[in-house]
C-alpha cells in the first residue's frame, strides 16, 4: 500500500479497535456467559419446582449428608486456590510452581469427584434416586430428579475441567506457560473458578436451604 | 504501513511475548489469594452453621443467598480477577444476570 | 494517539499462516478457513432447506386431499398404501418446523453469513478461533444426521411439534413416538453446542479483530446484526439446552421435571422453551435485516437512512426480545396478569421494527434504484416482513389471541416473518455474496424468474392462511374435514397446495442456477455491485487470509453517491480520503491490489 | 363463507373481542397500505435513469422521532383496549357469581363434562357426566373447571371466542355466557397426539327452561348409575 504525502494531514484513523483483553481470555469469558445461562435454566428450574412443590423437598439434612458435602465444598475452594497459585507461578515464570500447583488442583478436583461419587452411591442405596421408579426416600421424586440433574451437571463440568487440567499439566511439563505465555493457565483458571462459583451457589441452594 | 507502527497490532498481539505490560503486573496490587481463601473457608463454615441454626425459612434463605452471593462475588472478583479487568469486560460479564433474574422471577410468580 | 497494544500471553491465535498447498482434506473438509466453513454451512443448510421443503409438500398433499393415497409409497409404518397416518403427519409438522428453524434458516443466516462475512467485512484475516469454528461446523453435521435418522427408527420421528410441549414429548405412551423424540433432543443439544461455539467466536472476533479504523459505528449493518444475534444465541441457546436435557432425562432416566403425575410442571417446559424461543425468532430475523439494510443501500446507491437508529433498533429488539416470551403462552393457563405484562412488552417491540421499516423506505426515498436480483429480494423482504409483523400485532393482543392462538393465523404469521422475512433475506444475501463466495456470477435472468415465481407463489400459499385462521382452522391438524365447519375450507386448501407445489418447483430454478454457476457462471469482478465494504476490495473469491495487507478504514460503509467523489457513486471504506481540491485520479479509484 | 372476518360470535365478551379484532384490522390495513404504497411509489419514481444521482443524506432526527413516537402511541392504544377485554374474559375476580358450574376433563381424545346434579355442587355423589357433548344453558354465565388427564389439550369453541389450554396437574377456571341457544363446535386446539384432529365435541346450549328440563331428566338415572349414565343424552356425537 503506498502512502501519499497528503495522508499526514488527514484525521488519524482510530487504530486497533478492540478491548484490552486478549482473544482467548475474552473468548472464555464469553463462553462462561453462556454457561451462566445454562446453569440458570437448571438452577432456575430447581428453584421454581421447589417453590411450586415444597412438599417434595424435606429439610436437606434429612436426606443429604451436609457435613460431607461441606467438606467437599472446602476441597473445591482449595482447588481454586491452588489453581490461582498456578497462575501466579506462571506470571513469575516459575516452571516448577506451575506444575506443582496444577497437579494439586487436579488432585483436589479428582478428590471432589470421588467424594461426589461416594455420596451418590450412598444416596442411591437409601432409595434416593433420580427416577420416579424406586424412589423411597423422604420427599418426592421431584427432589431426586432435580438433585441429580443439578449436581450431576456440575460434576460433569468438574470432570471436564480435570481432563482439561491434565492436558494443561501435560503441556506444562513440555515447557509451556513459563515464558510469559501464561494465557493458557489463566483461561483454564477462569473455567475452573467458574465451576467453583457454580458449586458455591448449588451447595447453598441444594444442600443448605 | 506509515500511519502508525502499531496499527493492526491487536490482530496478532496474543502471539507477542508478554513482556511489555500486562493486566496484573505493576499496575495493580496482587490480590491476596490466601486471604480470600480464608474468607471463603470461613464463610462456608458460617453457612453450614446458619443452616443448622433452625432459623425461620425466610430469614434462612435470605441469609444464605446473601452469603452465597458474597462468596461467588469474591471468586469472580479476585480469583477470576474481574476487578482488574477493563470496564467493558465487566459490563459484558454482568449482562446476562438481569436476564437470569427476569426468567426465574417471572416464572416464580406462576407457581 | 496511543494505541492499545494488548500484549496477551502466547500460544494463541495463529497468524494467517500460508501453508504451502494444504491437502484436499485440510483445505475443503477439515478446514479452519472461515470462508470454507461458511460455504460448508451453506451446502449443508441448503440441503436441509430442500428436505424441510419436501416435508412441507407431503403436509400440503394431506391438507388438500385428506386421506387420499400419495402417488408414491413411503413405507407401511408411515403411510400404508400411500395414505399418510396421523402420527406420521405429526412427525411431518414437527420435523418440518424443526428442520426449517434449526437446520435451514438458523445456519443459513448465522452459520453461513456470520462465518463468511464477519471477518471479511471487519477486515480480519480469519475468526478469532479458527479451530473452534471448524468444530462448530463438525458438530452441526452429526446433529443433522441424527435428526434425519430419526425418521427411520421404530416409532418414527418426533411428533410433538417443534415446540415439543411436555408431557406429550416426555412420555412415549402419549405420543406413540419412541426413540424419535430422544434423537430429536440429542440432536438439538449437539446443535446448540455448535451454535454456542460459533457465537463465542463471532463475538470475540467482532470485539477484538476489527481492522484499524473500523470503529463500532463504521461497521456494516450485517456485522452489527450478526454480532447482536450472536449475543442472543449465546444467551438463549443454553437455556434451551438445559430444558432439552431435562426433557431427555424425563424420557430416558425417569425423572419428573415436566410430568405432573409425580410432581413436575408442564408449564415450566413452555417457559424455558419460549424464553429461548422468542429470542430465537429474532435470531432468525435480525441477520436478514442486516443483509437487507446493506443491499437496499447498495441498490439505492444511497447511504442507509438513520444508521445509528438502525443499530439502536437492532439492539432494542434484542433486549426487548427477552421480555416477551409469554406471548406464546397467553392461553396456556399462565397467570392472566403476567399475560397483560407480556402483551405490553410485545406491543412495544413493534416500535423498533417500525424504525427499521421506515428507515428502509427512507433509504430508497430519492435514491437511484437499481433492481438487481438481491435488491428485488430485499424489497420483497420489506414488503412481506411488514405483513408478518402486522399479523404479529393481532396475536400480541391477548383477547384476540384467545381466538387466533393455535390457528392457521399463527402459521400465516410465522411463514410471513420466516419465509417472507428470513428466507427472502437469505435469497437476497446468497445472490448478493455469491460472486464473492465462488468468484462467479449467477445467471441474472433465471434468478429474476425465480424471484418472481417465489414472490407470487409465496403469497398464494401463505396469504390464504390468514383466512383459514380467521375461520377457526386449528394448526397441526391432520384432517380438518373431521370438523363440519372446516370442511368448506378444502377448496382453499387445494389452491394453496397447488401453489405450494409451484413454489417448490420454482426453487428448482434456483437450485439449478446455483449449482450450474458454481462451474459455468461468468467470472465475477472483485466488486460486481460497486459496493463499499471491505469484502469487495479483495479478489473474488478472497485468498486464504483474506486481505493481502491489513486494510485501513476511513469511513462508514454506506457512502454512496457521496459529493466527495464526483466520478462515481460509491466510495470504498478503505479508500484514502480524497483531499479537497485534489483531482480525483483514476489510478486511485481503481480497486487496489 | 366469508373468510375475512371471524365467524359470528355468540358470547358476551365475544363482541368485545371482535371489536378489537376490527380495530387492529383497520390499523394494520392502513399501515400496510401506507408502507406498500410508499414502497411501490419509490420503486417507480426513483428507478434508475441515466444521469440520476441519489441524494446523499444520512438521516433525520426528526423523522426518526416521528416514526418512533407514532407507532408507540398506536400500539399502546391497542394494548390498553385489549387489556380491558382481557380482564373481563380472564381475571378470576371478573367471573360472575351466579354462574352455572361444570367440570370438563380432557383426555386423549375426548372431553368429559361433569354436571353438579341436584345439589348444585360439583364433586359430590349425584354428579353426572356426558361425553363429547356438553349441555349448557344460554343466557347464564357458565364456569368451566378445566383439567386434563394425560397431555395438554385446549378447549376451543370458536363461536364463543373461548380457548383455554387444559394442562394436566393444573386446574383452570374459565367462564363465558352464550347469547343464544344452539349448537357450537368444540375443538381441541393443542397438539395432543395422533388423535388430536378428531378430538372434537359439541356444546348444546338451551334456553334456561329447556336446560332445566334436561337437567332434571338427567338426574333421575344418575341416581341409579351415578357417573356413567346419560352419556348419549342429547344425541350421539
Ligand atoms: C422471524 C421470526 C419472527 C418475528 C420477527 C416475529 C415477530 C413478531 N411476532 Fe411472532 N412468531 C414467530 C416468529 C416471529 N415473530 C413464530 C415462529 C411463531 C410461532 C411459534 C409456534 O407456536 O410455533 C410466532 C408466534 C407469535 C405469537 C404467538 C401466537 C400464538 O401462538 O398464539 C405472537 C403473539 O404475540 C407473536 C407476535 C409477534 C410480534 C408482535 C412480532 C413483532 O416483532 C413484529 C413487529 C413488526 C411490525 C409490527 C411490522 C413493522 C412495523 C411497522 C410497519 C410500523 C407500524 C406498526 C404498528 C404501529 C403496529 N408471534
Ligand atoms: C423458515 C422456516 C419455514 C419455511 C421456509 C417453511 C416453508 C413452508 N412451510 Fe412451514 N412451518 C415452519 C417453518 C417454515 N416453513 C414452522 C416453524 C412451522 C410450525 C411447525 C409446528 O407446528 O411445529 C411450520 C408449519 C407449517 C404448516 C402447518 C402445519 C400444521 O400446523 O399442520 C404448513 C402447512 O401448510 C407449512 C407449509 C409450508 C410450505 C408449503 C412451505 C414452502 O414454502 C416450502 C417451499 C420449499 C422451499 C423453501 C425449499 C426450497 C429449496 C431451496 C430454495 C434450496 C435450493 C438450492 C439449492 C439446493 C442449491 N408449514
Ligand atoms: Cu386434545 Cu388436541
Ligand atoms: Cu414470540
Amino acid at each position: 500500500m503506498s502512502t501519499p504525502a497528503s495522508l499526514s494531514m488527514l484525521p488519524p484513523v482510530d487504530a486497533a479497535p478492540g478491548i484490552r483483553v486478549y482473544n482467548q481470555k475474552l473468548g472464555m469469558w464469553v463462553f462462561l456467559l453462556s454457561e451462566i445461562m445454562f446453569f440458570t435454566s437448571l438452577i432456575g428450574s430447581y428453584i421454581i419446582l421447589r417453590s411450586a412443590h415444597p412438599e417434595a423437598y424435606p429439610t436437606p439434612g434429612s436426606v443429604l449428608n451436609i457435613p460431607l458435602t461441606a467438606f467437599n465444598t472446602f476441597v473445591l475452594i482449595c482447588s481454586s486456590v491452588t489453581m490461582v497459585k498456578a497462575f501466579a507461578a506462571a506470571e513469575v515464570r516459575d516452571a516448577r510452581g506451575i506444575r506443582v500447583w496444577l497437579l494439586a488442583t487436579i488432585g483436589l478436583g479428582a478428590f471432589f469427584l470421588g467424594v461426589q461419587a461416594f455420596e451418590y452411591w450412598k444416596l442411591l442405596g437409601h432409595g434416593f434416586g433420580p427416577s420416579v421408579a424406586g424412589y423411597t426416600a423422604a420427599g418426592g421424586p421431584l427432589y431426586g430428579s432435580t438433585f441429580y440433574t443439578m449436581t450431576g451437571f456440575h460434576g460433569a463440568h468438574v470432570f471436564l475441567g480435570v481432563v482439561a487440567l491434565c492436558f494443561t499439566l501435560f503441556r506444562a511439563t513440555r515447557g509451556a506457560y513459563d515464558h510469559g505465555d501464561y494465557g493458557g493457565i489463566e483461561v483454564m483458571g477462569l473455567y475452573w473458578h467458574f465451576v467453583d462459583l457454580v458449586w458455591i451457589i448449588l451447595f447453598t441452594i441444594v444442600y443448605l436451604m | 504501513m506509515a500511519i502508525d507502527p502499531n496499527v493492526g497490532a491487536n490482530l496478532h498481539s496474543p502471539d507477542m511475548p508478554a513482556d511489555a505490560t500486562h493486566e496484573l503486573g505493576a499496575a495493580h496490587p496482587k490480590p491476596r489469594y490466601m486471604f480470600i481463601f480464608g474468607v471463603l473457608a470461613v464463610l462456608t463454615m458460617a453457612e453450614v452453621g446458619v443452616a443448622y441454626l433452625g432459623l425461620p425459612q425466610r430469614i434462612l434463605v435470605i441469609t444464605l443467598v446473601f452469603m452465597a452471593m458474597w462468596k461467588a462475588g469474591l471468586v469472580a472478583m479476585y480469583y477470576m480477577h474481574l476487578r482488574f479487568e477493563p470496564r467493558n469486560l465487566i459490563f459484558l460479564v454482568i449482562a446476562p444476570l438481569p436476564l437470569a433474574f427476569v426468567l426465574v422471577l417471572a416464572v416464580l410468580t406462576e407457581f | 494517539m496511543t494505541t492499545a497494544v494488548v500484549t496477551g500471553p502466547g500460544g494463541a491465535v495463529q497468524h494467517p499462516v500460508h501453508h504451502d498447498e494444504p491437502s484436499f482434506v485440510r483445505k475443503y473438509i477439515f478446514s479452519t478457513d472461515h470462508k470454507v466453513i461458511g460455504i460448508q454451512f451453506l451446502f449443508m443448510s441448503l440441503l436441509f432447506l430442500v428436505i424441510g421443503g419436501a416435508l412441507a409438500m407431503l403436509m400440503r398433499y394431506q391438507l388438500a386431499w385428506p386421506g387420499e393415497p400419495l402417488p408414491m409409497g413411503l413405507g407401511e409404518t408411515r403411510a400404508p398404501g400411500g395414505i399418510i397416518l396421523p402420527e406420521f403427519y405429526n412427525s411431518l409438522v414437527t420435523m418440518h418446523g424443526t428442520i426449517m428453524v434449526f437446520f435451514a434458516i438458523m445456519p443459513l443466516l448465522v452459520g453461513v453469513f456470520a462465518n463468511y462475512l464477519i471477518p471479511l467485512q471487519i477486515g480480519a484475516p480469519d475468526m478469532a478461533f479458527p479451530r473452534i469454528n471448524m468444530l462448530s461446523f463438525w458438530l452441526a453435521v452429526p446433529a443433522g444426521i441424527l435428526i434425519v435418522a430419526s425418521f427411520f427408527v421404530i416409532g418414527g420421528a418426533a411428533g410433538a411439534g417443534w415446540t415439543a410441549y411436555a408431557p406429550l414429548s416426555a412420555v412415549s405412551e402419549y405420543s406413540g413416538v419412541q426413540a424419535g423424540q430422544n434423537l430429536w433432543n440429542i440432536s438439538l443439544i449437539i446443535l446448540g453446542f455448535s451454535s454456542i461455539l460459533g457465537a463465542l467466536n463471532y463475538i470475540t472476533t467482532v470485539i477484538n479483530m476489527r481492522a484499524p479504523g473500523m470503529t463500532w459505528f463504521r461497521m456494516p449493518l450485517p456485522v452489527w446484526a450478526l454480532f447482536i444475534t450472536a449475543i442472543l444465541i449465546l444467551l438463549a441457546v443454553p437455556v434451551l439446552t438445559g430444558a432439552l436435557i431435562m426433557l431427555l432425562f424425563d424420557n430416558v432416566l425417569g425423572t419428573t421435571f415436566f410430568l405432573p403425575a409425580s410432581g413436575g410442571e408442564p408449564l415450566l417446559w413452555q417457559h424455558l422453551f419460549w424464553f429461548f424461543g422468542h429470542p430465537e425468532v429474532y435470531i432468525l430475523i435480525l441477520p436478514a435485516m442486516g443483509f437487507v439494510s446493506e443491499i437496499i443501500a447498495n441498490g439505492s446507491r444511497k447511504p442507509v437512512f438513520g444508521y445509528p437508529a438502525m443499530v439502536i433498533a437492532i439492539a432494542s429488539i434484542a433486549i426487548l426480545g427477552w421480555l416477551v416470551w409469554g406471548h406464546h403462552m397467553f392461553q396456556s393457563g399462565m397467570n392472566p396478569m403476567l399475560g397483560s405484562i407480556f402483551m405490553g412488552t410485545t406491543m412495544v417491540i413493534a416500535v423498533p421494527s417500525a424504525i427499521k421499516v421506515f428507515n428502509w423506505l427512507a433509504t430508497m426515498w430519492k435514491g437511484d434504484l437499481h433492481f438487481h436480483v438481491p435488491m428485488l429480494h430485499a424489497i420483497s423482504f420489506v414488503a412481506l416482513f411488514v405483513v408478518g409483523g402486522l399479523s404479529g400485532v393481532f396475536l400480541a393482543s391477548t383477547p384476540v389471541d384467545i381466538y387466533l392462538h393455535d390457528t392457521y393465523f399463527v402459521v400465516a404469521h410465522l411463514h410471513y416473518v420466516l419465509f417472507g422475512g428470513s428466507l427472502f433475506g437469505i435469497f437476497a444475501a446468497i445472490t448478493y455474496w455469491y460472486p464473492k463466495m465462488f468468484g462467479r456470477m449467477m445467471n441474472e435472468t433465471v434468478n429474476r424468474i425465480h424471484w418472481l415465481l417465489t414472490f407470487i407463489g409465496f403469497n398464494a400459499v401463505f396469504f390464504p392462511m390468514h383466512m383459514l385462521g380467521s375461520a377457526g382452522m386449528m394448526r397441526r391438524l391432520y384432517d380438518y374435514t373431521e370438523y363440519p365447519h372446516l370442511e368448506p375450507l378444502q377448496e382453499t386448501n387445494i389452491f394453496m397446495t397447488w401453489a405450494a407445489f409451484a413454489l417448490f418447483a420454482a426453487q428448482l430454478l434456483f437450485a439449478v442456477n446455483f449449482i450450474w454457476c458454481l462451474f459455468r457462471g461468468r467470472r465475477a469482478d472483485p466488486n460486481p455491485w460497486n459496493a463499499n465494504s471491505l469484502e469487495w476490495t479483495t479478489p473474488s473469491p478472497p485468498p486464504h487470509g483474506n486481505f493481502p495487507a491489513t486494510p485501513v478504514v476511513h469511513r462508514g460503509p454506506y457512502e454512496y453517491s457521496s459529493p466527495d467523489v464526483a466520478d462515481r457513486d460509491w466510495y470504498p471504506q478503505d479508500e484514502l480520503p480524497r483531499v479537497v481540491g485534489a483531482p480525483a485520479h483514476a489510478a486511485e479509484t481503481e480497486v487496489r491490489r | 363463507m366469508n373468510f375475512w372476518t371471524l365467524p359470528e360470535s355468540f358470547s358476551t365478551f365475544g363482541d368485545d373481542i371482535d371489536a378489537i379484532f376490527l380495530t387492529i384490522t383497520w390499523v394494520t390495513v392502513a399501515i400496510f397500505f401506507i408502507v406498500e404504497v410508499a414502497l411501490v411509489w419509490f420503486i417507480v419514481k426513483y428507478r434508475h435513469r441515466e444521469g440520476q444521482r441519489a441524494l446523499h443524506i444520512h438521516g433525520s432526527m426528526r423523522a426518526e422521532l416521528i416514526w418512533t413516537a407514532v407507532p408507540f402511541l398506536i400500539v399502546m392504544m391497542i394494548a390498553v383496549q385489549s387489556a380491558g377485554v382481557w380482564f373481563d374474559a380472564r381475571f378470576p375476580g371478573r367471573i360472575p357469581e351466579n354462574a352455572y358450574e361444570i367440570a370438563v376433563r380432557a383426555k386423549q381424545f375426548e372431553w368429559t363434562a361433569t354436571y353438579p346434579g341436584a345439589d348444585d355442587e360439583l364433586g359430590t355423589e349425584d354428579d353426572f357426566t356426558s361425553r363429547n357433548v356438553i349441555h349448557l344453558p344460554a343466557d347464564t354465565p357458565v364456569v368451566v373447571h378445566l383439567t386434563a388427564e394425560d397431555v395438554i389439550h385446549s378447549f376451543f369453541v370458536p363461536e364463543l371466542r373461548v380457548k383455554q389450554d387444559a394442562v394436566p396437574g393444573m386446574a383452570q377456571r374459565i367462564w363465558f355466557e352464550m347469547t343464544e341457544p344452539g349448537e357450537y363446535v368444540l375443538g381441541c386446539a393443542e397438539l395432543c397426539g395422533l388423535g388430536h384432529y378428531r378430538m372434537k365435541g359439541r356444546i348444546m346450549a338451551y334456553t334456561n327452561d329447556d336446560f332445566m328440563r334436561w337437567d332434571l331428566e338427567q338426574r333421575r338415572p344418575a341416581v341409579a348409575v351415578a357417573g356413567t349414565a346419560s352419556t348419549e343424552a342429547g344425541g350421539a356425537p
